[in-house]
């Protein structure tokens, strides 16, 4: 080697990195978003977690992904009305009996026509799945009438049946198409998943994106656009800034910490709607303590909601009144209300025998949620200063917060629940009824039997008569205060002003085949 | 002095200024050869020997060496004054050094050939092929197979790298040959051999050589004149036949009794008292006075000067100045 | 023969005054002249003293929470202002000098003891011994650091200690190998033998002639490794498996800091230049006690 | 030579069976529950005892690490995620090319800062540059890499939006932040190897040596002394680029790249243990043929070396 061929290398050297980099460049020239208004690109916070199998995907990542290609009987709209999809019109015949006639216009991405063979497999499997029965699972048998008609038995009368119909989990897949998957031996939705929506899958690149074409076959309006790209961008400020550049044109999950920021910027539109998730910390019932329902109440008249939603949710949603939020139906307007005030607080720990407090409690919090960490912080320091409640944070990883709040490890912790069906019963039943186990959200291990009896009251009866029975239930949890109720979330997104006919779905099922660019 | 003059020193002082204080390793020094002439530079470890040998290459490492002032007179000009190319274009070319441990010497990751290759090609104008041939020649010549030029240095055993030293040193028919102790890193058997392969060389190319040794065995052998040192200074400077039969100086006569002699009668050797002074703090007045058996205290007040004792026999030595020891 | 060399030697000779005395006390000289190592020992020393006295330093607690006064810019009352709960930003990087002196000195005793005595009976008795424990560093080495750090905090669940133990393992192979040469190099010589010749206990060699004899590279080892121990604690907790909220360690600053980069950077800056000024005075230090007591690396 | 090199690879396949069963040891003790990760937080515990089972998560160690060894000597699978149901080596590879672009473009920003201000800082030993360069060398060692990406992110995208924040979707431009961010620690390190490394052969005597010949200084450099300097630079090239494909979790996280770094951190959080076990020991094997490269690089540097390697 001599002089020449130090310089040389260096030479080879800069080559090679300049030869890499243009590797990349010509591997990924997917940079979209912007000016390309044949492309939709999206940018969500998770990676989809699951197979594109509705029924055995039961992330929010994998849903929206789903939500694309596959379409369910019924829709249920952004005001949360229930309208047909792929029923032309439904009707219920009895107690737990329920008519569909399916439209005869439709064929899957694979050509193949939908036929009742398909919905009657596609229920059938969905109400045994593991991932979905809290969904399906009430499903009993799915008749087929005719060439056009089915009939669904519900186990027991099942008044909220439409609404978990329009849930993604009842999404109706070619049977034929996952039979054959299936008989090799494979999993289904891993390459190729075929469905009837307005998108068909093109690719996916764990991580990075999912490619969908235009399906040009839509029985509906196809869009108008002949690509969606959804891409994972983890970090909240990160996909504030790649919708700011136009890197991208939707940007979802939008956090706290950028809320304002996207809202005062001229170039991009801040959406926000309600949704239909309920935050809140939950106490476990059994603990020494928190069994004693003045301790839960003392707490929750110390925990400063409004407080918690101004400076730490950045005012995203509002502070919530009780279990279920204003958009559920069922919502009861005329509950308790914990306004925080520490004098009653402080009785009520008097009235348990511990004016002082002086006794530990552990705080969960996933560590995968900066606000619930935040929102753990501030309540840790709150109740010691103010109870003299000795409070440790445990944050952990999602599926250890799980299990330790499911064994009764956790104290207390940070969880929030969508009631996507829109529906009391979807919003109460797993939390509260005490015969569902904590694993399936009754993770205070409350028991109440009045509650179990309105409950099923709930469940099995209409009108009126239903309606009252949340009413009830609801102050009944509210006066128990196994949680203390935080706030009603948002579903809140960022657009570039070029994105036009963009509605947002409090369900988190938003459907992309009706933007256009202007 | 008989042979025209080809290297003459004048008055050179170099120092390695150090944290822990300045070294004078070479502290006003004289020194000439002549044309065709071996010198041989006698002295301890730490005498300057080797950084005289730098000295006249310009090849002090700076920092810390500094050469402060002289002349270092070759052909005619003066190193020191030379710009580095200049000098670049002299080193390897008309001054050649062959250096102490040829274990070292040598550059571990490139062949012997691409070794010699490199200075043949330096300063000849030749083609490639030629200087292959030229370097074959060179190994053939100190008595290594010329196929052996694509070999490594860890293939060859130390008095085999020593040949390929002085094959790299002769390459170029050098005028002045620097030779700092070519033989100490080597087996006494070794030893012979290149020492004589030296002297053949020597003969044969007609080159002037300083060799630098501490063994006054060698210097009986191949050396024409003599300089002995003793911390940074020459203290004695004459032909080898006046050393030998009357060295003047008491460093110069303590190192003879220091040697066996065969047809000596003592059974007990006298070696000099004491050790080389600390180089960073050396002794007032004349550096040795500490370790002299004649010293008096004037010795360790004035520092001698030259003075030629008998014609061409040069002795640094108050013993031999206007007005002796008192 | 090169000057550096040359000097030494003048000096080495046995006549030179020179007084006699032990090494650490050269090395500490050596030291003493190194600018850069004073500077870097003076802002250790600075750190430590920060910790100890952090309530007395600190105008605020590093939970005293004030969400009205949330994500202030550096003012009179603030002067490194404060972050998304109101808390003053200065008192928490001076509370987390703590957190970060323990889990940089504790992480690094684990790891010096438990890879100190792996080597030592690796170097000691050789063979199979020899063999085992160093196919062990050699897994544990396979493994890039963080991953075997991340791996190990999931398994013991998140928390000082468990950070403090994970970052320990990874530095075990480093300390195990260094030992283990510094071993090999002793064993074998004379005073060793001398040792066990009258009859020494094994252990007794390792303690008296051994571990001495190899503490000048392991102390080199672990001044550095402090530092990387700090910036490997820093990295757990920024991707979430580090210390609990709200124990004010930098690197979990740093982390929830950052989803207010844009709009107040000043939540992020601080604390990351807190753990820059440790880390580089930690290295300062660290490469001039290298110097010092391994004369052989200095230039 | 050859002989060499398949000696080296058998004598990974024990040190990978031990990085793997160190591996499943922690991923065994590891708390938290798969299947409640898979099923979701609203599952009831009959079905996720019901997938344990199917799983094999409920059988004992030995048997567990064993069906698992079992699948990849006899069918070459090395599982399927837990979540996505994807083959792992799929899983993997999906997100490796990302890993080792950020990697390589790392190493490569490294290496030529590093090696050239490195070297220039040996020969003017003591100088302003020396001085300056070291200096920053060091700050740049001291810089916590995530911090550094926050700060270059704050000033290249955020400020000046020249470059693009996050994931790799502008090719050349997307690389630029993550490379500086991955390579600048790097640089410092090599910087300061090569520093001293160069230092260390520039007092050698050979180097002596090549002056007498009259050589010219800078051949002497980068010649006799940077090929000689060269095996402790490579030893700590191929010791950061083993350093980068590791760091790159932070790096990835900060630049939201999808990267085998966060895969790993995701997973663990998941508790998806294929995966982690997969990718942990892909890892590793990529860091060791890193490794038995640098050794096989020493051969063509140091014909030494080459002589031990029969």
């Amino acid at each position: 080697m001599s002089a020449k061929n130090l310089k040389k290398l260096t030479l080879l050297l800069s080559l090679a990195f300049v030869a890499i980099l243009s590797l990349v460049a010509c591997g990924t020239t997917g940079s979209t978003g912007g000016s390309d208004q044949n492309t939709l690109t999206v940018a969500v916070q998770g990676n989809p977690g699951n197979p594109f199998d509705p029924h055995n995907s039961n992330d929010s990542a994998t849903s929206l992904l789903n939500v694309q290609m596959f379409e369910t009987l019924v829709f249920q709209t952004e005001d949360l009305e229930i309208v047909p999809m792929l029923a032309e019109s439904f009707e219920q015949i009895d107690d737990v009996t329920w008519e569909f006639v399916i439209r005869d216009d439709v064929f899957f991405h694979n050509g193949e026509k939908l036929t009742v063979e398909d919905v009657a497999f596609s229920l059938d499997r969905g109400s045994t799945s593991n991932l979905v029965a809290e969904i399906l699972g009430m499903i009993q048998e799915v008749q087929v009438i005719d060439e056009h008609t089915v009939h669904i038995i519900t186990e027991y009368p099942f008044a909220p049946l439409l609404n978990h119909l329009a849930h993604p989990a009842a999404s109706i897949v070619n049977k034929m198409d996952v039979e054959e998957v299936e008989a090799a031996g494979g999993v289904y939705g891993l390459d190729n998943p075929v469905g009837t929506g307005p998108f068909v899958f093109e690719s996916f690149s764990s991580g990075d994106r999912t490619v969908f074409s235009r399906n040009e076959n839509y029985w509906g309006e196809a869009p108008v656009f002949e690509e969606l790209v959804v891409r994972t961008i983890t970090d909240g400020s990160t996909r504030a800034m790649a919708l700011e550049t136009g890197e991208i044109d939707i940007s979802l999950d939008v956090v706290p910490a950028e809320v304002s920021r996207m809202d005062s910027n001229p170039d991009v539109e801040l959406l926000r709607r309600a949704n239909l998730s309920t935050n809140y910390i939950g106490f476990n019932t059994q603990n020494e303590y928190l069994s004693d329902v003045r301790i839960r109440q003392a707490i929750s008249y110390a925990v400063d909601t409004e407080a918690i939603v101004t400076h730490i949710m950045e005012n995203i949603g509002i502070p919530a009144q009780g279990p279920i939020g204003p958009n559920v139906w069922g919502f009861n307007e005329n509950l308790h209300q914990y306004d925080v005030d520490f004098d009653r607080a402080r009785e009520l720990m008097a009235e348990a025998g511990y004016p002082d407090g002086g006794f530990s409690l552990s705080l969960w919090a996933n560590s995968e949620t900066q606000a619930r960490i935040d929102i753990a912080t501030n309540v840790a320091r709150v109740l010691e200063d103010e109870l003299g409640i000795n409070v440790t944070i445990n944050q952990v990883a999602w599926s250890e917060y799980l299990i330790a709040t499911e064994n009764g490890e956790a104290d207390m912790f940070i969880l929030g629940w969508g009631t996507i069906t829109g529906d009391a019963d979807y919003g109460l039943w797993s939390l509260f009824h005490s015969s569902s186990p904590a694993g399936a959200g009754n993770r205070s291990f409350y028991s109440n039997p009045e509650v179990d009896r309105l409950l099923e009251l709930g469940r099995s009866t209409s009108g009126d008569e239903r309606l009252q029975a949340y009413l009830d239930v609801q102050e009944i949890i509210v006066e128990d205060a196994p949680w203390v109720f935080i706030n009603n979330g948002e579903v809140i997104a960022g657009t570039l002003l070029s994105v036009q006919g963009f509605v947002l779905n409090p369900t988190n099922a938003h459907r992309f085949s009706n933007v256009h660019f202007e | 002095m008989s042979a025209e003059k080809l290297l003459e020193i004048k008055d050179l002082c170099i120092h390695y200024i150090t944290e822990d204080g300045t070294v004078k390793a070479v502290d006003g020094m004289n020194l000439e050869v002549g044309k065709g002439e071996t010198l041989g530079l006698v002295g301890e470890t730490g005498a300057g020997k080797t950084t005289t040998a730098l000295g006249i290459m310009n090849l002090i490492p700076a920092p810390p060496g500094k050469i402060l002032q002289g002349e270092v007179i070759f052909e005619g000009e003066d190193l020191l004054k030379k710009k580095a190319a200049d000098i670049r274009k002299i080193r390897g070319n008309k001054i050649s050094m062959i250096f102490q441990d040829p274990m070292t010497a040598l550059n571990p990751v490139m062949t012997v050939g691409e070794q010699i290759m490199e200075v043949v090609q330096l300063h000849k104008k030749v083609s490639k092929a030629e200087a292959i041939k030229h370097t074959q020649d060179m190994l053939e010549l100190v008595g290594i197979p010329g196929a052996r030029w694509v070999d490594y240095p860890h293939q060859f055993s130390g008095g085999m790298k020593q040949r390929v030293v002085i094959a790299m040193a002769l390459a170029c028919d050098p005028t002045l040959l620097i030779a700092d102790e070519p033989t100490t890193a080597l087996d006494v058997t070794i030893q012979a051999q290149v020492l004589d392969l030296m002297k053949r060389l020597k003969d044969e190319l007609n080159t002037s050589m300083i060799m630098i040794t501490h063994d006054l065995g060698i210097v009986a052998e191949v050396c024409d004149k003599v300089a002995i040192m003793y911390a940074g200074n020459v203290v004695e400077y004459t032909n080898k036949e006046n050393l030998y039969r009357t060295p003047r100086h008491p460093y110069t006569v303590g190192l003879f009794n220091s040697i066996p002699s065969p047809d000596s009668d003592e059974d007990r050797l006298k070696p000099i008292e004491g050790l080389m002074p600390d180089p960073t703090n050396l002794p007032s007045g004349c550096p040795f006075h500490p370790r002299c058996p004649n010293a008096t205290e004037k010795c360790a007040r004035v520092i001698p000067t030259p003075i030629e004792v008998t014609p061409g026999h040069f002795v640094k030595c108050l013993e031999y100045a206007p007005g002796g020891l008192h | 023969m090169s000057s550096a060399n040359l000097s030494k030697q003048a000096v080495a000779l046995p006549t030179a005054p020179m007084k006699k005395r032990s090494p650490w006390v050269a090395a500490w000289k050596s030291l003493r002249r190194n600018k850069a190592a004073m500077i870097g020992l003076f802002v250790i020393v600075l750190l430590i003293i920060t910790a100890i006295f952090a309530e007395q330093i600190a105008p605020f607690g590093y939970d005293d929470q004030n969400l009205v006064n949330r994500l202030q810019p550096p003012s009179a009352e603030h002067i490194f202002g404060t972050d998304n709960f109101g808390r003053d930003i200065f008192s928490r990087i001076v509370y987390g000098s703590r957190v970060s002196l323990q889990v940089g000195f504790i992480a690094v005793g684990i790891g010096a003891i438990a890879g100190g005595a792996l080597g030592a009976i690796a170097g000691f008795y050789g063979r199979h011994a020899d063999n085992i424990i160093m196919r062990i560093m050699d897994i544990l080495l396979a493994i890039p650091g963080i991953l075997l750090a991340i791996s190990i905090v999931a398994s013991l669940g998140p928390g000082l200690t468990n950070v403090m133990i994970a970052v320990g393992i990874g530095a075990i192979p480093g300390y195990a190998r260094i030992v283990r040469a510094s071993v090999l190099i002793v064993r074998d010589q004379e005073f060793v033998e001398a040792a066990r010749s009258v009859g020494t206990s094994d252990f007794r060699i390792v303690m008296k002639h051994i571990i001495p004899n190899s503490l000048a590279p392991i102390i080199v080892q672990a001044t550095l490794g402090v530092a990387g121990a700090i910036l490997s604690a820093a990295g757990l907790s920024f991707i979430g498996l580090g210390i609990q909220p709200p124990a004010p360690e930098w690197g979990a600053m740093l982390s929830e800091g950052r989803q207010f980069l844009r709009d107040n950077p000043h939540v992020t800056t601080f604390p990351g230049l807190a753990i820059m000024v440790v880390i580089f005075a930690l290295n300062l230090f660290g490469d001039g006690l290298r110097d010092a007591l391994d004369p052989r690396l200095k230039q | 030579m050859h002989k060499y090199i398949l000696k080296r690879l058998l004598a990974l396949i024990p040190v990978m069976l031990g990085v793997s069963l160190i591996i499943f040891t922690m991923m065994y003790f590891t708390p938290g529950d798969p299947a409640a990760m898979m099923l979701g937080e609203s599952a009831p515990p009959e079905q996720r005892e019901a997938l344990r089972e199917e799983l094999g998560l409920n059988d004992p160690f030995w048997i567990q690490y064993g069906n698992w060894l079992r699948g990849i000597v006899l069918e070459g699978d090395i599982g399927t995620s837990y979540t996505t149901r994807r083959d792992v080596a799929d899983e993997i590879m999906d997100r490796f090319p990302a890993t080792l672009q950020l990697a390589v473009s790392g190493v490569v920003v490294a290496v030529v800062l590093g090696v050239p201000i490195g070297i220039i800082s040996a020969t003017r030993q003591y100088s302003i540059f020396d001085n300056v360069s070291m200096f920053v060398a060091l700050l740049g060692v001291s810089m916590p890499n995530f911090w550094m990406a926050m700060l270059l992110i704050l000033l290249f995208a955020v400020n000046l939006q020249w470059l693009p924040s996050s994931g790799l979707n502008h090719g050349f431009r997307s690389l630029i932040l993550p490379a500086i961010t991955l390579g600048t620690g790097a640089a410092a390190i090599i910087a300061r190897m090569t520093r001293s490394s160069m230092l260390e052969v520039i007092r050698q005597d050979y180097i002596r040596t090549a002056r007498a010949k009259g050589q010219v200084e800078s051949k002497v450099t980068n010649v006799h002394a940077l090929k000689n300097a060269l095996i402790p630079i490579i030893t700590v090239i191929g010791l950061q680029f083993g350093g980068l494909l590791g760091g790159a979790v932070l790096t990835e996280t900060v630049f939201s790249i999808p990267g085998v770094g966060r895969l790993m951190v995701e997973s663990i959080g998941q508790r998806n243990f294929p995966v982690v076990q997969g990718g942990v020991l892909f890892i590793a094997i990529t860091f060791s043929l890193v490794n038995l490269l640098v050794d096989i690089l020493y051969a063509f540097v140091d014909p030494r070396i080459k002589s031990q390697y029969k």
